[in-house]
This record gives C-alpha cells, structure tokens and sequence, in this order.
C-alpha cells in the first residue's frame, strides 16, 4: 500500500501509509480515552488531554531499540506504543500490586524493558539529561564498531542508528538541565531529538510568564543545531518535523530541538478547575481539538469512512475498559512489593 | 486570637511581615493568582501583588541565588521551593554560597533571606523524599520544622526576621490537619530552642514534625501500660537544642529520637551522638532511633504506610528502652 | 574637555573624555602588573593577563551605586575601579590577616562594600545567579517606588537606575544557572548586563571542546535579548558595548548579553605551561596583546604622548610594589581571624 | 608489585577496567590530552582515545544525569565531578535519579556508574568543602574513601564493578603523598568493609580518609603514654561497616571517632548513634567525635591549620575517653 496521496502526507518520511494513518488515530483515541480513566482512578493524576497529537506523533514510527524519554504529562500512550500493558499501567495509577513499579514509584511510571527512561521522582528537567546518556550510549556503540579493534563500520549495522526521543514541557525548558543537555548533545552530535511537549502552561503559569520567546525552538541557535516550530495539534505535521529530526539524528547529525504548540484542555490535575485561565482561551483551543481534527482529515482524504473510526473508537473503549476491570481486581501493593531489601543491585 | 491551620499560620506570618518590612518579597511557583501549591500562599498576591510576589519558572537553583542576591543587597526575600524533594537542585546556592557568605566576607555581607518547602508524607503523596538532615550539617544555615500552628507562625517570623539563610520546612500532613489558637499579633518562637511538647518521667522521646503527633499519640497511649513519656519537640534542626534535650535524658534516662526521615544519617544520628558524647552517663538503656527504613520512599498509599514510622514503631521503641 | 574625535572613540557612549583614555591605559596597565605580582605570590593564582581590555573596558564607567558580579579570572582590577585598597587585595592574595577576607575566603575575593558580589566558593555559574538577585533588588526598589504609596517614578531618581555587569567565563557560560538567570533576567526586564569574558579555554579545554557556537552571544536570542560579540582585545569596543547595554538596563529596558573575545595569555593558574595548546596559536593571540595596541592608538589619536605612557607604567610599578610591601609585611591570618564564632550573623 | 602513588593506584585501577570491559568509559573535565585535574587520569586518553576518556563542558548535572543515562543502557560510565564542593550542582541527578531507579522500577533497571571526585584538604588548598556525609544518608547509593594506595586501587576497581552509583571520594591530601606497594593484577576492596588499622586494647579510633593517617600518629605516640589504640579505616561510608566498630568497643570499651568534615551532621554522627543502639553495654566512657568546627572551611593555609582536626586533637580526644 502506497502512501496517501496529499502534499501534507507525501511530506512525512518514511512515507505513512492509510494503516499507519488509522492507527495514529487509534492510538490518540486510546491515549484520550486512557487519560480520562486515569484521571478519574486517581484525582492526582495530571491528564494530557488536548496533546494527543504531539505526543503520540513525535514517538510513532520509532524503531524497537531506539528510547523515548517522555514527559510526565502523558507517557502512558508511549509506553503502550513501545509495548505495555495498559492493565498494568492502569496498575501503576492505581498503586497496585500488578503496576510496572509495584507501587514504589509515582503512578505516571512505566516498564523500563520497552526502551523507555522510567520515571522515579518528579525533578523536572533532569530527564533531558539522561536522555542524553542514553543517546551517548548509542553514541558510543557507533564509536566501539569503528575503532581499529571492531568490524568497519558499514552504516547498515542497526547499532549504529539507534536514536532517543526526548519529550519534555514548556516549563521544563527553563531548567538549567535543558541547557547542560543540549549543549552537550550538540557537542557531540549526538542522535537525540529534544521535543518541547508545548501546552502553553506550567500549573497554573501561562507561559508568557516564564518563557520570553515565542517558541522553544528559538533556544536551538544558542546551541547550533536544528530548531523547528510545529502545530502541536497536527499530528502529521508533528510526525513530519520529529521523523525529519530522527533521520537526522540516524545519520549521525546530531540533534535537535522541536517545540510542538498545543494545549492543555484540562486543568494541571485532574480535579484541578484551572480556573486561572481565560475561558476564552479554553475555548478556542477545544476548537482546534486534535482529535475531531485529524478525524475530519482523515474522512477529507479519504484515508477512512467515519463509522470507520467510530469503530476504532468502541475497540479503544472496550479495551480501555477491559484492562481497567483487570486492574481495578488487583490487589493493592502489599508487603510482598515493599522490597526493602530490593534497594541495591546484586552483582550477578 | 484565631482558630488557624498550619499553612494560614504560615501564611498569616508572611503577611505580617511583608506589611511590617517593605524589603520582605516572595518568589516561587504559582505563588501569584493560583494562591500556591496546596494553598501555601493564599492572598499575599491579592495584597501584595505583583512586585511582592514574583511566580518564577521552573528554575530553582538560579531562584535561591536570586534571593542571595537580592538579600546581599539589604532585601529579605522568602524563596519557596515547591518541594523539599527539589531542594537538591540548589544545593550549591544554599550551602556554597547562601551558608558561607557571611564568615568568609569577614562578616561585611550578610545574606538574610527565608527558603521556605514542603517536606513529608500528605494529602497527595507527592514529592515525599527530604533531605533536612544535610542542611544542619552545614554551617551558616539555620533550618526549622514547626509541628503545629503556633509554632509555625513564631518561627517563620523569627525565620524572616533573622539575618541568616533559614530553612523552613512544612511538613505537607499537617498543612491543613490541624486548627490552633494563633494570637492575632506578632510573635516569634526563638530558632534553636526545643520545646518539652509533653512531661514525663520515664522515658524522653525526642521527635520532629509529623512525628512529634505521633509520639504524643504513643505517650497516650503507653499511659494505660504504666509509662510516663517525655516528649520533646525539636522545632530547629540548626541548631539544634541539644541542652533541652540532655535536661529531658537527665531526668528520664531513656531516649527515643524519631524523625520521618530515613533513619541512617538522619538528624537522629546527630541527637543521639550529641547525647553519648554529653550525656552517656545518664542513660539507662541504648538510645533508640525510629526512622524510615534505608529505601526510596514508595508511592503507593498502601506501601507508604508500611514503611513510614508510625505510633506503634514509637511504642515499640518506648517499650525497648524502658525494658532494657 | 570634548570627547577625542575618533570615529571609533566617539561611538562610545557616554562619550570618553582624554582623560578618560588615559584611565583606561592606566587601569590596563595596572591589572597587568597586578595580576603578574599575584602570580608571583601564588603560584595557584589564576592570572588575566591578556583579557586587561575585557575586564577593565566592561566595569568602565559604571556608577558607585552600581554593582559588579565578576569573573574570577582578573577581579582585583574591578576591586579597584570599585574603591579597594590595593594592599588589603595583595594580603588577600597572601592569606594575611590585612585581606579583605582575613584569610578566609579564595584568594580572588574582595571587599564587598565597594558594590561588587563576593566570590566565596569556587561553584562556577552560580554567580550569574546572584547577580540575578542584585539586579532584581534594584528592579524591586523601582517597583516599590512606583507603587501608590511611594513617591512617583520620575526616572531621575538614582535608584530607577542602578545597573549589575556580570561578567562570566565562556566555560562558565555551560553551566544551568546561566540559563536560569538570563531566562529570568529576560523575563522581568531586570537592569543586568551579561558580559561573556571569553578566553577561548577553560583549564585545557579549548572553547570548540565546549561550545558547539562560535559566541555565547549566539544564546541571547533564546532569551529574546539583544546580543552582542566584540573584540575583547579592543577596550573602547568592549567599553562602549557594554554601556550601551548598561544604559538600555538603566532606561528599564532589559538585560543584554556581550560576548567579549579575548585570549589568556598565559597557563590557567601560574604555574600552568599551557603546554596543551599550540604556540602558533598564543603566538598570534599576543600580536593583538591589547596593551601595546591600545597604547599604540593612543598614540595615534594623538590622546597621549609615548613618554606620557611609560611614567604612567612607572607610577604604575610603584604603586604595585608599595602595595606589595605592605601586604608582604602584614601578619599571616591568625588565630584572631577565624573567628569560629562569626558563621552567624547577630540580628542587629 | 609496583610502588604507587595514591593517584597512580586510583587510575591504575580504572585503566585495567577499561581493559577488561569495554563497556568503561570516562567522563570529566579536562580529563584527556591535560591528563585530568591533580594528573587524576594521567595516560588514560593515550591509552583509551577520545570515545572513551570524554572532556565535557562545565555541566556538573548533567554529566551525572547522562552517566545516569548511559548507564541504564548497560553501560559502566565513570563520570568526574573535579571536586567534591561541586557535588552539590548534580545532587538531584545522584539522590534522586541515581539512587532510585534500581528500587523504583522494581529491580527492572539498574545504573552501575562510578562518581569519581577529591575531596578534603588538598597541597592546593582549592575546594575544601564536602558533603559525603550526605551521601550515606541515601538510601540507593555506595560510597567509599580509600586512605592508601592499596585501598584505592582496590575499593576503584569494587566501584566500577558494582551494579550500582558508587561515589568515589578521592582525598587530595593523600593524592601524591605516598606509596604503597600495590599488586599488578587485578583485586578488590569490598564495598562496605572497614579494616583494622593497627591493632590496641584501650581505645578505638574510627576514622576515613586522611584522619587514619592522623589517628595511626597518635595511636604511635600515645603509645609512650602507655596506651594501647585501635584504629579502624572506615573505607566504606555507604553502607556503613558498623559489626567491625562494634567488634573493636567491645574489646576496647572505648570510642573516638574522627573525620574531617564537619562533626555536627557528619559520618561520626551515624556511627556514634549506631554503638549507642547497639553497643552501650560496652562503653566505659562518652563516645567523643573528632571533626571540622561547624564553620566554613578557611582558605589560608594558616587558618586552615588551626581549623583542621590534627594528630593533637585526636590524641585529646583519645586521652579524654580514656581518663574517664
Ligand atoms: C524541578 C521541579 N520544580 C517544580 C516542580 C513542580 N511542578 C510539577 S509539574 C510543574 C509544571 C511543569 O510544567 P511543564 O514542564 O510545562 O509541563 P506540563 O505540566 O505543562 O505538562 C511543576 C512546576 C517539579 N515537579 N519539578
Ligand atoms: C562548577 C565548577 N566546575 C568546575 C570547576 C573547576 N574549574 C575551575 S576554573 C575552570 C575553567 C573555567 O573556564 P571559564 O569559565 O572559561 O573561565 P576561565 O578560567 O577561562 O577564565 C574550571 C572547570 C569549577 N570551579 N566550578
Ligand atoms: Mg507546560
Ligand atoms: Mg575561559
């Protein structure tokens, strides 16, 4: 199957095909549906609704061995995308014993064997810069193959084109960690994309009160590497700019730094009102809603009949449903999972 | 006199002094119209506004040197660091700069500025990890843990009115748990004295924050078995009031130290190695450290409670050393 | 007297007057004489020669009410211009009880009544943070003068107008807090004007080992400040880069950011050989030595006559050894400094 | 058998490391063709080339955040934080990173990293501050400081080789002092085993780092005062070796220990605390802590003299517990 033909779809690479287009939507129909269950197990859950776009575009079409470095906000989506249960992730919300951490660690953790950096503590912006190891790992893979002592490298050897994916928010961005980090991925070149999350907010602080420039990606230059401004609630757009980006990065290019602007529909919490913010705003920015939006792309292409999606969108439920039967029945973390001798590795 | 929680104690204390001092100014998180995390700063934006209460970005070492700077220059600027967890990432600022300025200036600078954090198990089981023994082993910091309202509101005023660094923790399980007589004036409760929360003969517990509750509830409880317990709060963790707590081990000869903090290397060490230095002599039995066990403290509602120390650890401890 | 009538000289603002351009021969002159004695007495100490045209033309011109967070490579000179006493410095730098620190703190500090920040540990990067907090103080006191119950802001008074130079190092320049400050600074408009004191090294590193931009100044624009590189060799560059930043942060118009190119002339501390780095590449960098060139210019603009120059060198040699004499004669630090029971200060 | 320095032993460790596992490799501060900070890494750029002997920028987080980084992807990265003053500008990536992961993702992921950094009083005098108290007191973490050169080739080797972040306290003192013999061939120190020193009946004196050295000289000359003193090199702070201190009170009954850092908060602090919960029984006399003053450390070789502990005040302090 060809790609679609339509002057935005032919601009993706590598080509996405109507399957792919189909379970794009899937998948942000799944992270919409998942975000609400979780917010509603869990008061303190901080929903991404309003950021299915950016989130699910910047990490659809990775390969198996490359690493997403997610935001807190929404993580749940990539780690189903990389391979997850959501029952257990459902776990992980709830603090059952079923959840990737057992408990132990903040609910918007995930399984690490997925090519995914875990989340232990909230300090924001310290993942930019393990994410930057990660990619300093496959940095230094590529380096290993090419010494004297190691086969030639021949640019084909999948060791040599791992990337990492790094997703953070707006606020975030004013950490020195983002400094430190991209300034050493740019030293290096290392293959990482950096993708500010971009949801115009940090709790309750519009970004106007934190970020000076309009964009993120104005902060690229600073470093000398790539930066790009995308519609966050394009998905296609939003895939475009980071599969651009990864290619780059797989080449051995170096990194680069995507600010992709959506919205956070939703309060900072999930019982949060967020009524710090103008319902006007709200209001416009439900309108650009990246679902119904891609929905209707998707119908004006012809990529899908709506009952097509309709569909996809019961599948979505039931599975979203079934998972939280089967976590909602566990049992909470108990003793067992307390692990107070599990806190140090053993050397096996 | 008002019937105050622990945070509108705090709060009431800032306010106080902002109308009182014009140097006295906040910067934090969402400490303008959203009114702060967990309510920690109701109103002083409504009042103080926009000048007087700065919401900072997520930057929280280039935050605490602010107020270094802005405290060299005569200002008394309240830094809020959402989370004691986050404290970490200005640790430089605090310990390299903040704590030294004042000695190594030959005492022609000082740096009189408030970091104020919220430290503990809460409502929300958000961000619990602390770090408060490390600061009261760096010279030039005061640090401060109220356990209840009064305390809170005397010695975060005695906090901003001093002219050293001074750390004040608020614990996050008693933030809203509590209400307390709090007089209408101004007051302050002196940093570096404990105080005996509760008398008893014969045996002293000496606990800090939310565990300072929890021993009063386990010297309540170990009445009905015969025991009179001491309980001794300690409010300031630098410095410390070690005399207090010597007096208390003269007269009961057993001591207890429980603190929610991991135990190994806690401000429990401190107290107990004060005490076999100062002390020994007295004691009748080991000194006894309740504290949280040598683990990342976990998530889950459900775990979290297993592994904090809780009355009954402080019971167990009480019986320990009274039966040794 | 007018101001000289070069085209070069009479772009700086406000304009130099001849004896200003003898000051300012007199002041580089002083730091290279300063700096080599101090690297004599310690041989830890951490010499500018080399960067005179960058440090002096940078703290230039400022106000007494204003304040200077400097480098620690080179601050004796700004100690200087800011009122110090020659001697105490030396004894500073000697652990004498006559420094300003009685030997307590690094070598490289000073008085900090004279409006300069005191360097007390060696955390680089933290100082632009402190700075930050300086320049907020006089942002606060125009605030509070503006507010209904002070008098009106009538943009004479003294204290709407007081400025911070923060000049940092260009290794400095990777650490967070150079982000958090400048992101801060940008944001509040606050009167601090960033000057980069770029020596291309830090320790052994060369800059291209650090910087993946050819100027940090590439940075500002991440910050949506003006940003600005100059030859840090020329000192009426420098000078008139940084006043026309200064006075755009006295108007309350925000911070700037100046990358000011120079070159260490010698190791990183006295007994260093440098050895690490090409001799070409010294051996070109003290062609443009920018003492002999601005000496030369003065010359040339007919500002100062030769022999003029060499009785100020003269006056200049004196004073370093009187000076020197009297630090060398003061006690060491003793018991009576340590002052174990001055951590704290007392409330007054 | 050669005769190395303290720092020869150190990078002699981590070359045959990266011998042996290619998965080594450094990150630091001018640790390449300038051969690292105090000649800390002499060689290993000419041995290892420029992929594995890294020189980054002065970003002290996030070296320590991508070692982190590295790490979890199964590498075994050594990153160099220069001094140990500056440890507190990567404190968040060590205490709440580091030290989590392996427990937060129940036992899923694991970071073997090394954090390498010199500490103490120094022949530069540079960077005296430390804080490796604070490491101890967080759970997730090792932390070990050789006194010899034998130590340190062997507790470096242990480091690189563990499953988990591994400080690396490095004492500039001891630096270029002196020699040992140490073996050519590959061994370890254990992680978390004191050693006895020197052997003695009438006192033990428990210290790390430089203060073993001061505390065998005054083990020596109190010898012609007739005492007999047992020191014990702590070696490991994290986890703490307590069964071998409490073995050396219950022969000696008496207990000094010394340090140079702070004594208020530091290591002392959670030793003294563990024999006076485990070993009280035993103690004929106080236990008296030998450490820092809580000031700021002072710059001047002068005053830095007068702050220090030396060889006086631990045989003070030793005949203190002795008159008892
Ligand atoms: C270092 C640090 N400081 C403060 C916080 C508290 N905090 C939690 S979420 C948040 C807002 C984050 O904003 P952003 O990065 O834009 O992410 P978003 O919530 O918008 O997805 C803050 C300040 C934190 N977790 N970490
Ligand atoms: C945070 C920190 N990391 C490392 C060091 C060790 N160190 C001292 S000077 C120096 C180089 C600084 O380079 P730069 O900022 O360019 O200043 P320069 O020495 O060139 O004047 C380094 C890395 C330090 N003092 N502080
Ligand atoms: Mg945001
Ligand atoms: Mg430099």
């Amino acid at each position: 199957m060809g790609a679609v033909n339509s002057p935005e779809v032919t601009r993706t690479r590598p080509a996405l095909t109507p399957a792919d287009l189909l379970e794009l939507y899937r998948l942000m129909a799944l992270c919409r549906t998942l975000e609400s269950a979780c917010a509603e197990l869990n008061p303190r859950w901080f929903p991404a609704e309003g950021e299915e776009a950016t989130i699910v575009g910047s990490c659809y079409g990775l390969r198996p061995d490359d690493v997403v470095a997610p935001h807190y906000r929404g993580p749940f989506i990539i780690y189903l995308m990389r391979g997850a249960d959501l029952a257990r992730l459902f776990g992980q919300a709830l603090g059952k014993s079923i959840g990737y951490a057992r408990g132990r660690a903040v609910p918007f953790t995930g399984p690490v064997k997925v090519g995914v950096t875990p989340w232990v503590a909230g300090d924001l912006g310290t993942s930019l810069s393990v994410a930057l190891g990660v990619a300093l790992s496959f940095w230094y893979d590529r380096q290993m193959r090419r010494s004297p002592h190691s086969p030639p490298l021949d640019g084909t050897h999948p060791a040599d084109e791992r990337a990492v994916v790094c997703t953070f928010g707006d606020g975030t961005a004013n950490r020195g960690d983002f400094h430190e980090a991209l300034n050493m991925a740019a030293l290096w070149k290392l293959p990482i994309v950096y993708v500010c999350q971009n949801n115009r907010y940090a709790i309750s602080l519009e970004s106007r009160k934190y970020l000076p420039v309009a964009t993120v990606a104005d902060r690229a230059a600073g470093y000398g590497i790539p930066g790009a401004t995308v519609d966050g609630n394009d998905i296609l757009a939003v895939h475009d700019a980071v599969q651009a980006a990864v290619a780059r990065a797989r080449r051995g290019e170096g990194p680069s730094l995507i600010d992709a602007q959506t919205y956070r529909l939703r309060g900072h919490w999930a019982e949060d009102a967020a009524d710090y913010r103008p319902e006007a705003e709200a209001a416009s920015w439900r309108e650009r809603d990246p679902l119904p939006r891609f929905e209707r792309r998707l119908v004006e292409i012809g990529a899908a009949a709506a009952d097509n999606l309709v569909r996809l969108r019961e599948q979505v439920a039931a599975e979203v449903d079934a998972a939280l039967d089967r976590a909602r029945q566990a049992p909470d973390a108990g003793p067992a999972d307390l692990g107070l001798d599990e806190v140090l590795a053993w050397r096996g | 006199m008002a019937r105050l929680t622990y945070v509108e104690a705090i709060v009431a204390a800032i306010a106080a002094e902002m109308r009182r001092d014009p140097r006295v100014f906040l910067l934090g998180q969402d400490i303008g119209p959203l009114g702060g995390v967990m309510r920690g700063a109701r109103g002083l934006w409504e009042e103080f506004g926009d000048a007087r209460v700065l919401d900072t970005p997520i930057s929280e070492s280039a935050m605490v040197g602010a107020a270094v700077g802005a405290a060299l220059m005569g200002k008394r600027p309240i830094v809020e660091i959402s989370f004691g967890e986050f404290l970490p990432l200005a640790m430089s600022q605090l310990v390299l700069q903040a704590a030294n300025i004042h000695y190594m200036t030959a005492g022609a600078a000082s740096v009189p500025m408030v970091v104020r954090t919220r430290i503990g198990d809460g409502p929300y089981r958000g961000h619990p990890q602390c770090y408060e023994a490390w600061l009261a082993h760096v010279p030039g910091l005061k640090a401060v843990l109220p356990a209840t309202p009064y305390d809170a509101r005397g010695l975060m005023t005695a906090a901003i009115r001093d002219p050293n660094p001074v750390i004040v923790f608020e614990h996050m399980q008693l933030y809203h748990l509590l209400r307390d007589e709090v007089p209408d004036e101004d007051y302050e409760v002196p940093i570096g004295q404990a105080v005996v929360a509760r008398e008893g003969r014969d045996a002293t517990v000496v606990a800090t924050g939310w565990m300072v509750h929890r021993a009063l509830a386990a010297a309540d409880a170990l009445t009905a078995e015969g025991m009179s317990v001491e309980v001794v709060d300690l409010r300031s963790l630098a410095p410390l009031d070690i005399p207090t707590v010597v007096a208390s081990v003269r007269k009961t000869s057993r001591l207890v130290i429980a603190h929610e903090s991991w135990k190994v290397g806690g401000i429990g060490a401190e107290v107990s190695a004060s005490i076999a230095e100062e002390a020994v002599d007295a004691l009748d039995a080991p000194i006894v450290r309740v504290g949280a066990p040598h683990a990342p403290v976990p998530s889950a509602r459900s775990l979290r409670d297993l592994f904090l120390p809780d009355e009954e650890s402080i019971r167990k401890a009480v019986r320990k050393v009274a039966e040794f």
